[in-house]
């Protein structure tokens, strides 16, 4: 299935989180911006090691929720810009499967909507990771609270 | 009518969809359906979707409705 | 003088940020991080536009009391890594003159770490701020509370 | 007595130091002095820190203790 926004196939690559960085440096009204790296845990359940995490969506809903999500974070909180990034497909141990980006003229907005938005898209989007282990067997992940 | 699967519970339908040959009318009707087709349906935790909304039982199936099952997310 | 750690002269380059990112997967127990950038603005004041802002400290003070914070974030926090980096000297306008990195196994402790270090290093960190305008004239920046 | 001067306090004191030639025992005393020599301090909020400590009025200056004189934080 074709990715659209916020989905990347693949983990997150550092160059474009720098990128979308190096492109806020040019935005003089920015004053601080909060980002959040979700990265896939090389975890060990049952003595198998997690080699990484195969991620699928329902990505029409994913997307309508999301543009809910972000009006109502920019009716809350004084942002000047948001991005959302996530992973689809498999992302291996150590690579980067959520990004969320937010700048604003004084820190605290960017700080609390970014915070919020991590929770929210944990909660709120239908997405789901199965985590493959070294011996090609899986486990569904379940996210904690 | 078909049925998107995702997440865990593709493990039980073996598939990323399901077509059934039922004719159900409320949410209430699709979910005793399903749960009878298959029964490890009722251990699990899942969230029934019509049109990119969370369903409730009462709630009919419209003609032509997009119908998801959702097992409890776990992305980011 | 001779800047240390945590203090870099001039505008902290984004490659810097991305290095510290790209060298922290290598760590398969981090699940997340929280960055916090602290951008210069260039605020109209009087109508005269901030070009620049040039940072000083009393290092010595400054690097005992982010020791003392580190421990005291590690202590209440289940953290794997913090970063902080401050800028030095001129930063001019769209420079990032702060840098805040912290990893921990779930999203939370970062999340809540970073965002207590930044309030502590503008509280307690004795670093000044001179807002340097475009005719050469300059005011000493006041932090919001 | 050398005392180190940060941020907006150096536009009163033209100089990131400051050399006290008068004996004072106490930060109050410190605190009365200079500001008899520069009363716009009076007007100003300002830290005295004694050995990277902020230091009460009442504490005693110890010999070859180092001095600053801070005003409020602006960094980040």
């Amino acid at each position: 299935m074709k990715k659209k926004y916020p989905f990347l196939e693949g983990a997150i690559p550092i160059e474009f989180i720098s990128e979308i960085i190096q492109s806020h440096t040019h935005d003089n009204n920015i004053g601080g911006h909060s980002i959040f790296l979700g990265q896939v845990r090389a975890d060990i359940i049952e003595e198998k090691e997690v080699e990484g995490i195969e991620f699928t969506s329902y990505q029409e809903m994913a997307i309508e929720k999301l543009i809910q999500i972000r009006k109502e974070i920019f009716t809350k909180y004084d942002l000047l810009c948001m991005h959302v990034h996530h992973s689809l497909g498999l992302v291996k141990k150590g690579g980067v499967c959520l990004f969320v980006f937010t700048s604003s003229k004084h820190r605290k907005p960017a700080i609390l909507a970014c915070d919020e938005l991590v929770e929210r898209i944990k909660k709120e989007l239908p997405i789901w990771g199965k985590e493959i282990f070294s011996d090609s067997s899986y486990q569904w992940k379940e996210n904690k609270q | 009518m078909n049925i998107k699967i995702f997440g865990k519970l593709t493990d039980i339908f073996l598939n990323e969809k399901y077509q059934l040959n039922k004719k159900v009318s409320t949410v209430l009707d699709l979910k005793e359906t399903l749960e009878n087709y298959f029964p490890d349906l009722k251990s699990l935790n899942y969230l029934i979707i019509i049109n990119n909304q969370n369903a409730k039982e009462s709630d009919p199936i419209p003609e032509e409705a997009e119908i998801a099952l959702l097992p409890p997310y776990s992305g980011g």
